[in-house]
């Protein structure tokens, strides 16, 4: 069986300091994978690497058995892959409903389409419509995105994410900087719009981390020093060593 | 904010269909009907001339607007357009080839096309800052390519041919102005249509998008550089066919029109227009024009008041007269447009009272520097006086200043008149 | 709005373009330069020149047929071809029948052009073209027009008086040819090439090449090429800066033979020379006022710099242009059928009052009058240039040149 | 040979003019990020006030007196145009500056009239210190070279080794740091821009009476200021003068050697067609250098751009 991303001996570094130090990792098809990690242990430089955001000094990344080697990011995307950003990245002078009908616009086939006017394509409106009903921004549909609430910017950087229908779906830290209401909502949106998805996650709140996800890795200086489901993790004392103690206690 | 039209889904199909052909409607009317109230051969030269621009301002804003890519040399793709229109020309004159000659601007187009093509592989994989100065080199590189090679480009003469060999289309030779005026209408029409109905595909749209935000575009699957690329050759088609329709009003190209200057003048029309609106280069084109045109027959400081009224236009209204209007919006859907109205004629007087002072003032000024010694006398807003006496700086200072201090009293008038239209939208933008 | 907009700016311009209505009793003559931009300073002296001659030689002289007085408008084109065209539309229609024009070879050519296509398209609304500067030889060659009349000698008729003068001095045995990159700059280096292998076969051309016109900002390199060549005397077409820059370079890096030019006065650049160019500059141009010819020339250039002070007088030929348009008219007796004018202007001899007689040729329409070599000085200066005691002497004289030379025209005639 | 060594020194002291005007550029550039299309225009002014006051005062009064002018003036347009502007992004600061040569250049020819004006180089330096094979070297040229190097000089002491020096270079780099260290980050700006509008002026000052005063002359030297600091690496001072001197020397070369696009073609082989008047290709056979001299700082800046974005002198990414 092949994985849905397949990471084998991943590393990046600037000059002398190596950042990622060799990441192997196994993802199958429909996991919830999270990655977790002290500050600065590389997270968001690992889901960087992995979409070729940059590129890597040394090792492969295989997305469904495709080699992403020299793979420029919108290739990657049209392979399924997709991505949110720890910081919001959307288009803020569009509306809503105009930044998920772009999300759609590959997959649903326009490609480079100069011939065909998007207001006219029922189905295009319809399906966007669809995801803004999804991520609960309908009331939201003809405001500049750069407009809306913190929380509201990150539930459509999710609906961006997922638009394109990609089978596997990476999330850098979607509930960073949420108050608790907030975090449930978006944790919600996240299970109900990665259904039969590939899910990998970079994030820092535990509650999260221990409620979404099938399996957990632990990201420390650049290596991979532990990978399993949640109970597994909880109860490896290296990463109890390493982290996870802290940041336990931290969350009671 | 490009999206200047409100939401459509909203009505049904058969209102959407009428609504939305309105404009072009009365536009086409407008169109039309121009000619029969302005017949003087140079008002037709002069309208001729809008259109041109219009086009060619929004090929432009294709460019720096919807794409977010600053271009100092676009008017090669313009210049190239007209003389292989023009080479074109010539060659139905000498060997009769059965071409009529409202197609003549499609060559001009391809051509624009075809540079574009080269041009844009390299140029376009960057954005910013790469981009503006790989235009400026190329733009001055191709200007100086059309003095060095004077069989295609005619150097500093051009090159030039006779429109009226073409196929007569329906009896027309195109040997008048006005049936010239016709023609060019026409593909104005057509030109901005198309061009309008690229906003709303999926390329209209990804142009935006990475425009925004290119790495999130690519994200979502689209290559920026593939987008800006087929946004760098959509633009250069059109400046190409404004070149043909160029090539067919003056029947002549010169070096000129691929100059830098060239390229610098229609920055200045889309960002006077206002970049961020479709109608924008439209309104920039047609000010600009009347602007340059009707100054210049009354002053010869023509090019100081323009470059004045650029960089305040740039200071104050960065959004161009376009958006200046368009801030009306929000009051004009609240109904309440009608209570600006006297408050702006009130200010009107002083606003217009003080500019006339200050262009008074500088042509006094100029006057008196740059008059032979001796010559006293200068005539302005038909009245003679003598530039060197007191009495008459006296006067023109005062009534300026006073002026001045006018419009600064009824600010706060303004401001309530504004805040009081606005009101109910207090809470948006 | 935009269509308000576009209603209300028509509105505008159509009200100031009909305005000007037209008197049947002045005859409007259209002047189509540069008023503005860089080359300002040159068209702005060429329109005070002839504002002074339509008052001095026709109107305050009683005018042309039965009191009819001339009018000159004052149109800005910016050099550009474009630009003249759209005024030369305008001046059409606003009553214009004699068109006047001069920067530029480009720009006469395509007004050369429009106007034989405007006067073929509209028998009832035919103009002229008086050509008081475009020098270009092909305008009245290969490139001829009934409608166009030059009243300068083209560079080929200068280029002769000006070889002529060279043969003369044994002295001068290599010549070094720079010029402008374009039309009118590779025809003084051709022309020259050509006459000086006919009349002094010993001189050598050490160099002959042309530069990109108005884009090189500092002349030393070329000026250090011609001094190492060996050459004692360059020819050049160049104007404006670029003539300035390429004298001062030559001069300062130790150049001192003749350098023998088109365009070496005025507009800044004979006060920028001064001293520096005593003995070194000569120019070819037509029309003497150094020393004066006749009382009459030498007071017109007094009475021109009294109504304008400051001012240069250089082109003698902006009074002939008006001299003979008026005679013309005279002789047709009709301002408005300009085939009629010029049939009377083709073949009018005139007494030039800055000497010699002046002859248009009926073949080509390129006045034949005397060309002169002048020096940059200022010893024995009546007319005195930019402010400075410098101004041009003449030191040879080339009667009637280029009265009989060959000419390439097949004119096309109405 | 001796033509060779002449030609070096002409254009060194063209590298070295260019560089003045670079330098002022590119620490613009580098602090504020605005690609500042006046700049040139601030040359020019240099050059009228220059020529204005030694009208009164003599040459070296107004060599130190209109830089200070211009310098003064700059620091004007800085705090009330470029500032308000800087808002509205770096699209609209871009073309302020677009507008503001436009004024500069209408604005002279307002109050100097559109001729060239009668700017002299300094009696004392009007005269040829040595030449080269029969080519003189006016005392003129060497002078410029002594003020460039004295500029330069200065310029690398104040920001290497002086405290201001150490601000501006930190506030290149990190802006919000320094302001959070309490620095007055926009008065910074403010004098960065006075002080490289004023380095223009001295430039426009002691070229002057040698290029020429005259309207036009900021339009001429305007695009290829920006060549120079693109081609150098934007906002690298070392680079730019290097592509000053490399710019220099290119088009001094460029003018003063004649080789033919033709030479080229016949020495690798290529035999250029007899009859050459009807063909399309005439054009292209008669190219020398000295005709494309000015474009190629142009191709250069193209293909510097294409293979190495971040300039010729600068070694990986930004």
């Amino acid at each position: 069986m092949t994985h849905a991303l397949d990471i084998s001996g991943l590393k990046k570094s600037y000059g002398k300091a190596e950042i990622i130090r060799g990441v192997d990792l196994h993802i199958t098809k429909g996991e919830r994978h999270a990655i977790i990690g002290p500050n600065g242990a590389g997270k968001s430089t690992l889901f960087n690497l992995i979409t070729r955001r940059m590129a890597p000094s040394a090792g492969k990344v295989h997305l469904h058995g495709q080699d992403l080697n020299g793979l420029v990011p919108c290739k990657i995307n049209r392979m399924g892959l997709s991505r949110s950003f720890q910081i919001s990245n959307i288009f803020p002078r569009m509306s809503v409903f105009e930044n998920i009908r772009c999300a759609l616009l590959w997959s649903m086939g326009f490609r480079y389409s100069f011939w065909s006017l998007v207001d006219r394509s029922k189905p295009l409106t319809e399906a966007a419509d669809a995801i803004i009903e999804q991520i609960n921004l309908t009331s939201r549909r003809n405001i500049p995105a750069g407009v809306l609430s913190y929380a509201e910017q990150r539930a459509l950087e999710i609906g961006l994410t997922i638009a394109g229908g990609a089978d596997v779906v990476m999330l850098d830290e979607p509930t960073a900087g949420m108050s608790n209401t907030e975090t449930d909502y978006i944790v919600e949106l996240i299970r109900k719009v990665t259904v039969d998805k590939t899910l990998v996650m970079v994030e820092h709140d535990m509650g999260v981390v221990f409620g979404l996800a099938d399996r957990i890795s632990v990201l420390v200086y650049g290596k991979i020093i532990a990978t399993g489901t949640p109970e597994e993790i909880r109860a490896n004392p290296t990463v109890q060593e390493a982290y996870l103690g802290t940041a336990i206690k931290a969350e009671q | 904010m490009t999206d200047t039209t409100p939401q459509m889904t909203d009505t049904g199909p058969m209102g959407l269909r009428l609504k939305s052909a309105m404009p072009w409607l009365c536009a086409a009317l407008l169109l039309l009907i121009l000619p029969q109230i302005f017949s003087a051969n140079a008002t037709i030269t002069l309208m001729n001339q809008m259109a041109i621009t219009i086009i060619f301002a929004l090929a432009y804003n294709m460019l720096l607007g919807q794409g977010g890519m600053l271009s100092f040399g676009h008017a090669v793709f313009m210049g190239l357009g007209g003389v292989f229109a023009v080479h074109v020309m010539s060659y139905v004159e000498a060997f009769g080839a059965p071409l009529p000659l409202p197609l003549l601007p499609l060559f001009g187009g391809f051509a624009g096309l075809l540079l574009a093509c080269v041009i844009g592989s390299f140029s376009t994989r960057q954005a910013g800052t790469v981009f503006a100065m790989i235009s400026l080199g190329v733009g001055e590189l191709i200007a100086a390519c059309s003095l060095i090679f004077v069989t295609f480009f005619g150097g500093e003469t051009g090159v030039s041919a006779d429109r009226t060999y073409g196929l007569p289309v329906f009896g027309v030779e195109f040997l008048r102005q006005s049936e010239v005026y016709y023609l060019i209408a026409a593909w104005l029409l057509l030109s901005v249509f198309l061009m309008y109905l690229y906003t709303r595909t999926p390329m209209g749209r990804m142009a935006n998008a990475v425009r925004d935000n290119p790495e999130r575009a690519e994200f979502l699957g689209y290559s920026a550089r593939w987008v800006r690329f087929y946004s760098f050759i959509f633009s250069g088609f059109f400046a190409g066919i404004a070149g043909g329709l160029f090539a067919l009003n003056y029947e002549i190209m010169t070096s000129e029109s691929m100059s830098l200057v060239q390229s610098g003048k229609i920055l200045l029309i889309t960002f006077l227009g206002g970049m961020g609106y479709f109608v924008g280069p439209i309104i920039g084109a047609i000010v600009f024009t009347l602007l340059t045109t009707v100054l210049g027959r009354y002053t010869e400081l023509s090019a100081l008041y323009v470059g004045t009224v650029f960089v305040l236009t740039v200071m104050y209204c960065p959004r161009g007269l376009a958006g200046l209007l368009m801030m009306h919006e929000p009051a004009y859907r609240l109904g309440k447009l009608r209570r600006l109205v006297a408050p702006y004629l009130k200010v009107l007087i002083p606003v217009l009272v003080a500019t006339l002072g200050c262009a008074a003032l500088f042509e006094m000024l100029f006057h008196v520097r740059h008059a032979p010694p001796g010559d006293h006398e200068m005539r302005l807003y038909w009245v003679t006086f003598d530039s060197h006496s007191p009495i008459a700086w006296g006067i023109v200072i005062g009534v300026t200043l006073l002026a001045i201090m006018t419009t600064r009293a009824l600010i706060p008038h303004i401001k309530d008149a504004w805040h009081d239209a606005n009101t109910i939208d207090k809470g948006a933008s | 709005m935009n269509k308000t907009m576009k209603g209300l700016c028509g509105a505008v311009a159509g009200a100031l373009l009909t305005t000007s209505a037209s008197y049947a009793d002045t005859i409007k003559i259209a002047f189509i330069d540069p008023l503005s931009g860089p080359f300002a300073a040159t068209g702005e002296n060429a329109y005070h020149l002839f504002q002074y001659a339509v008052d001095a030689v026709v109107n305050d002289q009683g005018g042309v047929l039965d009191g009819d007085t001339f009018e000159l408008i004052g149109l800005d084109n910016k050099i550009s071809a474009t630009e003249t065209l759209i005024h030369l539309q305008t001046a059409i229609d606003d009553g214009v029948r004699y068109i006047v024009q001069g920067q530029s070879s480009g720009v006469a050519a395509a007004l050369i052009d429009a106007i034989s296509k405007h006067n073929r398209r509209n028998p009832d609304q035919q103009v002229l073209f008086l050509n008081y500067a475009a020098i270009d030889p092909a305008l009245t060659n290969e490139a001829c027009s009934f409608w166009h009349f030059s009243f300068d000698a083209n560079s080929d008729l200068k280029m002769d008086a000006l070889t002529d003068v060279i043969a003369q001095s044994p002295e001068l045995t290599s010549g070094y040819l720079i010029n402008q990159d374009y039309s009118f700059g590779r025809a003084v280096a051709a022309s020259a090439t050509a006459m000086l292998a006919d009349k002094r076969p010993d001189i050598t051309i050490a160099g002959d090449e042309v530069h990109p016109i108005g884009q090189v900002k500092d002349f030393t390199p070329y000026a250090r090429k011609i001094v190492s060549s060996g050459a004692d005397f360059v020819i050049t077409g160049a104007w404006g800066a670029d003539m300035y820059g390429l004298g001062t370079a030559l001069i300062s890096n130790g150049f001192t033979g003749p350098i023998y030019t088109y365009y070496a006065a005025a507009s800044g650049i004979t006060a920028g020379f001064g001293e520096a160019g005593k003995g070194s500059l000569f120019i070819v141009a037509e029309g003497q006022t150094n020393p004066p010819v006749s009382e009459e020339a030498a007071q017109y250039v007094s009475d021109f710099k009294t109504a304008f002070p400051g001012e240069n007088f250089t082109l003698a030929r902006t009074s002939n242009v008006m001299r003979m348009l008026a005679a013309a008219i005279n002789e047709a007796g009709t301002a408005t059928d300009v085939v009629a004018v010029a049939n009377a202007l083709e073949g009018l001899e005139i007494e030039n009052p800055f000497g010699g007689t002046l002859y248009m040729r009926p073949d080509n329409h390129q006045l034949i009058q005397d060309v002169h070599v002048m020096a940059h000085t200022d010893e024995d200066i009546v007319n005195a240039l930019d402010g400075s005691p410098f101004g041009l002497r003449v030191s040879d004289t080339v009667a009637a040149a280029g009265r009989d030379a060959a000419s390439s025209c097949e004119m096309d005639r109405p | 040979m001796d033509l060779l060594l002449v030609n070096l020194i002409d254009g060194l002291v063209t590298g070295l003019l260019l560089f003045m005007l670079s330098a002022g550029l590119t620490l613009i550039f580098s602090m504020m990020g605005v690609l500042n299309f006046a700049h040139a225009s601030f040359y020019m002014l240099g050059a009228y006030f220059g020529y204005q006051i030694s009208l009164y005062m003599g040459f070296w009064m107004a060599l130190v007196c209109a830089p200070v002018i211009v310098g003064f003036l700059g620091a004007v347009v800085e705090r009330y145009g470029l500032r308000r502007v800087h808002q509205h992004g770096h699209v609209a600061e871009l073309i302020f500056t677009f507008g503001l040569a436009l004024l500069i250049e209408e604005a002279v020819q307002f109050f100097w009239g559109k001729s060239q004006v009668p700017f002299m180089p300094p009696q004392a330096l009007d005269f040829a210190l040595f030449s080269i094979a029969g080519n003189a070297v006016p005392a003129y040229k060497v002078f410029m070279i002594f003020v460039a190097i004295a500029i330069f000089a200065g310029l690398l002491f104040v920001l290497t080794k002086t405290r201001i020096g150490m601000i501006i270079q930190a506030a290149l780099s990190f802006p919000r740091t320094v302001e959070a260290l309490g620095h007055n980050v926009p008065l910074i700006f403010m004098c960065v821009f006075g002080v490289g509008t004023a380095l223009a002026a001295v430039a426009g000052v002691i070229a002057g009476p040698v290029l020429g005063t005259f309207p036009g002359m900021a339009f001429a030297l305007g695009s290829i200021v920006f060549v120079t600091i693109v081609v150098g690496g934007l906002g690298s001072l070392s680079g730019a003068l290097y592509a000053s001197l490399l710019i220099g020397w290119i088009t001094t070369f460029a003018a003063s050697y004649d080789v033919g696009l033709a030479d080229i073609l016949n020495a690798i082989g290529v035999d250029q067609p007899l009859d050459m008047r009807n063909s399309p290709w005439r054009d292209f056979w008669s190219i020398t250098l000295s005709q494309v001299g000015p474009i190629l700082p142009y191709l250069l800046m193209v293909l510097t751009l294409i293979f190495r974005p971040h300039g010729l002198f600068r070694k990986g990414g930004l």
